[in-house]
């Protein structure tokens, strides 16, 4: 548990968050790891936690017919999967695979929405936190809408 | 390695061909434009037709009529770059002006026995049937223009024609503004170039037979027209509405000055 | 009326900026499915083109017109032009049809240079969008011959799609280097894609550079110039420690068509090759 | 190009009745004279063979959007200001060939054309276009790129200068610095003097070339007494100048306005014709044309002058970057009074009033550009 | 019986559309008709409510070929219902802008349209393979032609120029005598012309057609005359609907304009010619002479002659007029409008064209009337086929498509000016 407590204390996600808080969260918290190719996301699926990539790379996709899969997004180490599980009706909208082998911590989303329902501070804690990553990937989203590189902006 | 001629048709519709007929006004060229292209189906001046498909067409001409309406799609079909030529091919030309009116009348006022006559309401530029490649105003269009355009299909390049207005021109030639000097409306501000400013160096205000140009602010100048110089609302109807009538901003700016 | 000959052309070429010299396309080498390389013979007494990295050649194409064309080759190697361009307009596609033999017309090198003096001691991050890839190569070639006056050099590359990756050989060598480092990205993908997916600035915050001690040179389509300076910002790195490269209609090339004016400025007289921090209040107003 | 002298400017009479020879001279001397006469009811600077050909006896009135010649009461020959034609026409052509270039199978060979600007007098150069003059001079002789052309047209024209002593309805040239005399940069300037009873020209010397034609007419030195009614007459001038611009802190008030609503007015009036750019003095933007014939063996490359209020003047693949109206005219008056300073460290507008007068809706710069400040 | 029909669905070398039907039962000819599909265009129609001052704007539009033709009949109309009359040196410049037209116009039908025919080619571009130097002058000729036309009008199709009341700018002496040294060219030119035209191979065919054109007492017509015709006619412009008609044919459906009670008429040079013979100018009458024409030309293939005679005298009558040029002090003449009928009719190259409006005083016009000339030889054409086609029955069927083609060139017909010609309809049994 004490390694658990270390490595959510350095991630950069949780960087300036209270020991208490760290402490608080160990208890939601599992060691997981997946070989390249396997599936840790399957889109519909209920989502129960999100994961903190310590190693690997991991691809956000989705699957057309006709297409097959289409590459929505990589994910690597220091960064976080997933945010459905804060948002109802917690469910996965995208798969994720692992492209290479792939170590992360699983936090469990129903275990960390009790807390943070308990806590409104931890809870605005966590939501500044998930509220950039998703500003990020919207901007980003945009972007790659817009196909910049293409024949007109 | 000798090249394969690239082969040229001219096709008409409603119109008066003095469009086509600027290519036989090329004196000095139309030797050379046919040694560098074949002019492959071309009724005003051949009666020698050589089947298409056909790398470049020019269409003079609006559609008036049903028979006109399908037999423009053949020749989209057999075309590979279909270049509509003169304010008849892109904007209705002046038959348009019936397209402000009831056919019926007109037809009536023109011939005594109506019910031969197969008119279409509207007189429609090329592009509202087929997709065109190219549109080259003006009535009529510019030779030299012409002779732009074929020879920049031919090399694969933009043809260096603009869309500004005819200012423009008429500044570079260093024409005296008959509006500014001698206070006769002209439509030049908001007419395309192309022409070379002809009417204003003859101290004629521009009548705008070459079309709109980008972006053209009429309402600016005909309000202009009203307040300065003293223009009514029926004149400045009859100005905007001649051989470019039925464009769409000619045409809206003829519209709201209606009594 | 004097006749340009080959011998003088380059004496005529420095009075009379407007003429054209013709050159020899030596290679025409298809980069991806609409972008290529043009390698061209300098024609004139020296056989030489000497350029600095990020400028720009005017390229005519006989009888189609002419574009201003980065030089993407190495700066080294001055009997070897190269040019790298996506085929889009008609002059471009003009040019993509050229073959080994044939000739261009070549007015130039135009406009200012990638920082590479500047930045000798510090760490490089170059960020590429697009064909934007390509005015930095040249500065990569001259960063890795003269590896040793800098720091840690970061190449952060984003494209449309695999298939759209520029210069994939040259890129695979520079991969295997443990001096270089280079992340690429790519906006979509299906298939076997195994790199990463997602916008060029995403690189940022994980690629390895000392923010306080480092050049950033940025190239690619305006909005991702934009949003990469604003990614850099977050990092760290002064705005005039980010350069840039700057786009509009540029005629003559020289600073007096009026085409390729932003605000104060002649892009290709003052750029492209910008401090960010000389143009940052021009870079985001409209219609400019 | 006028030449400094090492003395400083002297003065001299000359008769109404001696113009003539000075012009004799001119022509003797083999010069390409270009002079006020008068074509379709409008100033205009054309090329002439005699001295009747200039125009003698009338005035212009000036209004936004309005020019009207009228007769001059005290038949002066210079007595109206400016036409629409600048001396840029003659120095920095409309239209100008700059190569030929011919194709053989794969190679091409450029020809560059040869034709030499002739040798110009210009008579009737006003202080405002003088320094429009010496603004292209620095934009087009320089700079890190020399206009060849444009420069040796410069080098071998002679100017004349004619003082101005009256002030057209749109000129502001006094609130821009650039009139309504000149102090230098010419070769010879005139003040017409005609009061009814006397009609002479005070003559001032600019150059070398100046004074050797002075001397060529064997011109008499002007009395103190003359030096002064020419000096009131342009202080009279000054006086009835009744368009002002406010040029203090004008660079940066224009650029902190630039997002400002009033461009959208202006715009709601604008035409976009391109009427203001060409008509102006100093405006030089230009396009680069490259034509062929039918069979592509033989390429033109031209240079036309160009404006900034066209859709293709900013198109980068694809399209404009200036798509709304309001832009261009923006892109425009920003840079006549804001970022041409930054440029070239002065004002790109010399206070003609062209602009104003050509604009065929009489769209005035000055007071645009108050109103815009106002505004804010 | 054999049974055979001709069909030329798109006539080729004329202006605007028409295509021609002919039904034969054995050699007798069942059925002609010159198809004109032009489609409607409405001038008479748009006219109203126009300004007077538009007219000559607009009717250029009928037809780009002769635009000259419709601006000088339109300004003459409205002159004359506004009570003014042109003269002088206006006059002169309207006449020397016509020669322009007649140059260019009988260049382009005499080279490139009509003597290709003769010679067996398909066109003028093949006919330059072997005879360069024939089409090569054919178009400088024409390009004369439209220098003058683009001197005094603007532009050589749909010249800005004209106005009512005389030009909106008169050239200068100096500019105007630019066109001298080219003229002189043109006339010699003009004179080879006629020799050369008169070499080519004519079928035997004449007929007794009654010729109608204007004529006037001191000059071969442009603009002004009386009209008159072979048979005796003899009236005034404004008299032109008491005595032509504009027919209901029962076999065909487009209209035929004829003389009252008489029939068909022949417009156009030959018309002109045999009625104005005398007017020519003496270098004309010899050329023609010696080209074997007589006073008058009654075999229409021969029209080719005469449109040389006719380029050479508009050469001719072009170098008088800019000889004698002064400038005039104004370039028109005041029109006010006054409320009345107009008539204008002048000499189209191919033949009479005649205008007539109906304007109120605010100069609006309220009914207008044009009777083109192809309106008017279009029944002579037809009766030309009918009986050229049974004389000569036994030619292959594309040598005889191929002549009846040529047959309907010798009246250089411009459908595109056939502004009210009706669709035809075919009456099967």
């Amino acid at each position: 548990m004490e390694n658990l407590e270390r490595v959510l204390s350095e991630h950069p996600f949780f960087a300036g968050l209270q020991p208490e808080y760290i402490k608080l969260l160990v208890g939601c918290a599992s060691n997981v790891a997946f070989k390249p190719g396997e599936f840790i996301l399957r889109e519909g699926e209920p989502a129960e936690s999100f994961y903190l990539i310590r190693h690997g790379k991991v691809m956000i996709e989705t699957f057309v017919a006709g297409k097959g899969s289409i590459m929505i997004r990589t994910r690597e180490a220091g960064e976080i999967l997933g945010w459905s599980w804060l948002v109802p009706p917690y469910k996965w909208h995208f798969d994720a695979r692992a492209l290479e082998v792939t170590r992360a911590i699983a936090l469990d989303g129903k275990c960390l929405r009790g807390k943070c329902d308990e806590d409104y501070r931890l809870g605005y804690e966590i939501m500044k936190r998930f509220n950039a990553i998703i500003a990020e990937r919207l901007e980003a989203t945009r972007l790659q809408l817009m196909d910049i590189y293409g024949d007109h902006v | 390695m000798a090249k394969r001629k690239p082969k040229l048709a001219v096709w008409k519709f409603a119109s008066c061909d003095g469009c086509q007929l600027s290519l036989l006004d090329c004196e000095d060229k139309l030797l050379e434009v046919a040694d560098s292209i074949e002019i492959a189906m071309f009724m005003e001046a051949s009666r020698a037709v050589i089947k298409g498909p056909y790398d470049l067409s020019l269409v003079e001409g609006s559609i008036t009529t049903p028979h006109d309406a399908e037999r423009i799609h053949k020749v989209r079909r057999a075309s590979k770059y279909l270049v509509t030529i003169g304010a008849c091919a892109t904007t209705g030309g002046i038959q348009a002006l019936k397209n402000f009116r009831d056919v019926d009348d007109f037809v009536s006022i023109v011939y005594a026995n109506p019910d031969y006559i197969e008119s279409l309401n509207k007189s429609t530029p090329i592009a509202d049937h087929v997709f065109v490649d190219y549109e080259l105003q003006g009535c009529p269009i510019n030779k030299n223009q012409l002779i732009e355009v074929i020879s920049a299909f031919l090399n694969g390049r933009k043809p260096n024609i603009h869309s500004y207005s005819v200012c423009m021109e008429c500044k570079r030639r260093s024409t005296v503004c008959v509006m500014v000097a001698h206070g006769t409306p002209c439509l030049g501000p908001v007419t395309h170039a192309g022409c070379g400013a002809i009417c204003p160096s003859y101290n004629r205000g521009c009548y705008g037979c070459y079309g709109p140009k980008e972006t053209p602010n009429t309402s600016s100048l005909a309000s202009w027209f009203e307040k300065m110089m003293d223009v009514d609302d029926d004149d400045i109807v009859r100005y905007f509405r001649t051989f470019n009538a039925f464009a769409e901003a000619f045409r809206k700016e003829s519209e709201s000055h209606e009594t | 009326m004097a006749t340009m000959s080959d011998s003088k052309t380059n004496e005529i070429n420095l009075t009379e900026p407007m003429i054209t010299r013709p050159f020899r396309v030596n290679r025409a080498i298809k980069d991806t499915h609409d972008t290529f390389s043009l390698e061209l013979t300098p024609s004139g007494n020296s056989n030489k083109f000497d350029f600095a990295p990020g400028q720009f050649n005017m390229l005519y194409v006989f009888g189609v017109g002419e574009v201003p064309i980065s030089i993407s080759g190495d700066p080294a190697k001055q009997s070897k032009l190269v040019h790298t361009t996506r085929a889009v307009g008609n002059v471009t596609k003009a040019m993509n049809k050229l073959k080994a033999g044939d000739t261009l017309g070549v007015r130039g090198p135009f406009g200012t240079a990638w920082p590479v003096k500047e930045a000798e001691g510090e760490d490089v991050v170059l960020v590429a969008g697009g064909i934007g890839l390509a005015p930095l190569r040249p500065v990569i070639y001259h960063l890795l011959a003269n590896r040793g006056q800098y720091g840690k050099i970061a190449l952060l590359y984003g494209a449309r799609t695999p298939e759209d990756i520029l210069f994939q050989k040259t890129l695979e060598k520079w991969r295997s280097r443990f001096d270089f480092e280079m992340y690429i990205t790519v906006d979509r993908a299906t298939g076997n894609w195994k790199g990463n997916v997602g916008v060029v600035t995403q690189l940022i915050p994980r690629s390895p550079f000392d923010p306080l001690n480092c050049v950033a040179m940025i190239c690619g389509p305006e909005i991702m110039m934009r949003f990469t300076v604003l990614e850099l910002e977050k990092r760290g790195v002064t705005t005039n420690k980010i350069y840039v490269s700057m786009e509009r209609n540029m005629k003559c090339g020289i600073g007096l068509c009026g085409h390729c004016q932003l605000g104060r400025t002649f892009i290709c007289k003052d750029g492209a090759v910008y401090p960010y921090s000389q143009i940052a209040d021009l870079f985001t107003k409209r219609e400019l | 190009m006028p030449q400094e002298t090492d003395k400083k400017i002297s003065h001299y009479i000359l008769k109404a009745t001696e113009l003539k020879s000075l012009l004799d001279i001119l022509f003797q001397r083999e010069y390409h004279v270009i002079a006020p006469s008068i074509r379709d009811k409008s100033i205009e600077y054309d090329p002439i063979a005699s001295f009747d050909e200039i125009t003698r006896g009338w005035i212009d009135h000036q209004k936004p959007g309005s020019y009207r010649l009228a007769n001059d009461e005290q038949d002066r020959f210079f007595g109206y200001v400016v036409g629409f034609s600048s001396w840029k026409k003659y120095l920095y052509p409309a239209d100008k060939k700059l190569f030929e270039a011919e194709m053989d199978t794969k190679n091409f060979r450029v020809i560059e054309d040869g034709t030499a600007a002739p040798k110009y007098a210009f008579l009737g150069v006003r202080s405002c276009d003088l320094k429009a003059i010496e603004i292209l001079d620095k934009i087009l002789t320089e700079g890190p790129y020399v206009d060849l052309d444009y420069k040796r047209a410069r080098d071998n024209a002679l100017i004349i200068v004619v003082n101005c002593t009256r002030a057209g309805e749109n000129c502001f040239c006094y609130s821009m610095g650039t009139g309504p005399r000149a102090y230098s940069g010419f070769d010879l300037a005139l003040t017409e003097i005609s009061d009814g009873e006397k009609h002479y020209f005070l003559v001032d010397t600019g150059s070398r070339s100046g004074e050797e034609l002075i001397s060529e007419l064997g011109l008499s030195s002007a009395s103190e007494d003359e030096i002064k009614t020419a000096e009131k007459a342009i202080e009279q001038t000054i006086a009835n100048m009744s368009k002002i611009l406010n040029t203090d802190g004008l660079k940066e008030k224009i650029w902190a306005n630039l997002d400002s609503l009033y461009w959208d007015e202006i715009a709601e009036r604008c035409l976009n014709c391109g009427n203001c750019t060409l008509v102006c003095p100093t405006c030089f933007c230009a396009d680069i044309e490259d034509t062929t014939d039918i069979a592509g063996e033989k390429a033109n490359r031209t240079r036309k002058w160009d404006v900034c209020y066209t859709l293709n003047f900013t198109y980068v693949h694809g399209g404009s970057i200036r798509t709304s109206c309001k832009s261009r005219y923006r892109q425009w008056l920003t840079h006549k009074l804001s970022t041409w300073i930054d440029q070239f460290g002065m004002f790109g507008c010399v206070g003609c009033g062209r602009c104003i007068t050509w604009c065929p809706v009489g769209i005035d710069i000055a007071e645009e550009a108050k109103q815009l400040i106002e505004s804010s | 019986m054999r049974r055979k029909t001709i069909k030329v669905d798109y006539l080729a070398r004329v202006e605007g559309e028409g295509g021609l039907y002919v039904k034969l039962d054995g050699d007798q000819v069942r059925d002609v008709q010159l198809r004109i599909f032009e489609p409607p265009r409405f001038f008479e129609a748009f006219l109203r409510d126009r300004k007077f001052t538009e007219a000559p704007d607009i009717t250029a539009r009928i037809c780009g070929i002769c635009p000259i033709a419709y601006q000088m009949s339109a300004v003459h109309a409205m002159e004359q219902a506004c009570g003014v009359e042109v003269t002088g040196q206006l006059r002169e410049l309207r006449r020397l802008i016509y020669c322009g037209e007649w140059i260019e116009s009988h260049g382009l039908h005499l080279f490139m349209l009509h003597a290709p025919d003769f010679l067996g080619y398909e066109d003028a571009i093949r006919m330059a393979k072997d005879h360069p130097d024939i089409v090569k002058m054919g178009l400088q000729l024409k390009k004369i032609g439209n220098d003058i036309v683009i001197l005094l009008g603007g532009r050589e199709i749909h010249p800005i120029n004209v106005r009512v009341g005389g030009f909106y700018k008169v050239p200068t002496k100096k500019e105007l005598s630019k066109l001298t040294e080219p003229l002189k060219w043109a006339r010699d030119a003009a004179l080879k012309t006629v020799e050369w035209t008169s070499k080519l191979p004519f079928p035997d065919f004449e007929w007794d057609y009654e010729f109608v054109s204007l004529s006037h007492p001191d000059e071969y017509p442009f603009n002004e005359g009386r009209i008159k015709s072979s048979k005796g006619l003899d009236i005034s412009i404004d008299e032109f609907y008491d005595h032509f008609e504009e027919e209901h044919i029962e076999h065909s459906t487009s209209l035929h304009s004829i003389i009252k009670g008489r029939g068909a008429y022949y417009v156009g040079p030959s018309a002109r010619y045999s009625l104005n013979f005398d007017k020519l100018p003496q270098v004309a009458r010899e050329a023609a002479k010696k080209a074997g024409l007589g006073k008058t030309c009654t075999n229409p293939f021969k029209s080719i002659i005469v449109r040389a005679v006719e380029i050479l005298f508009s050469c001719e009558e072009a170098l008088r007029i800019i000889d004698n040029y002064e400038m005039p002090d104004a370039p028109f003449v005041e029109v006010s409008p006054k409320a009345g009928v107009g008539h204008g009719c002048s000499e189209a190259p191919r033949g009479m064209l005649y205008h007539r409006y109906k304007i109120d005083d605010n100069g609006v016009i309220k009914d207008a009337n044009i009777v083109p000339p192809t309106s008017q030889n279009q029944k002579i054409i037809e009766n030309d086929l009918a009986q050229f086609i049974p004389e000569n029955i036994g030619l292959p069927h594309d040598k005889l498509t191929w002549q009846c083609e040529q047959i309907i060139r010798n009246y250089d017909p411009c459908i595109s000016c056939s502004c009210h010609f009706l669709k035809l309809k075919i009456d099967r049994k």
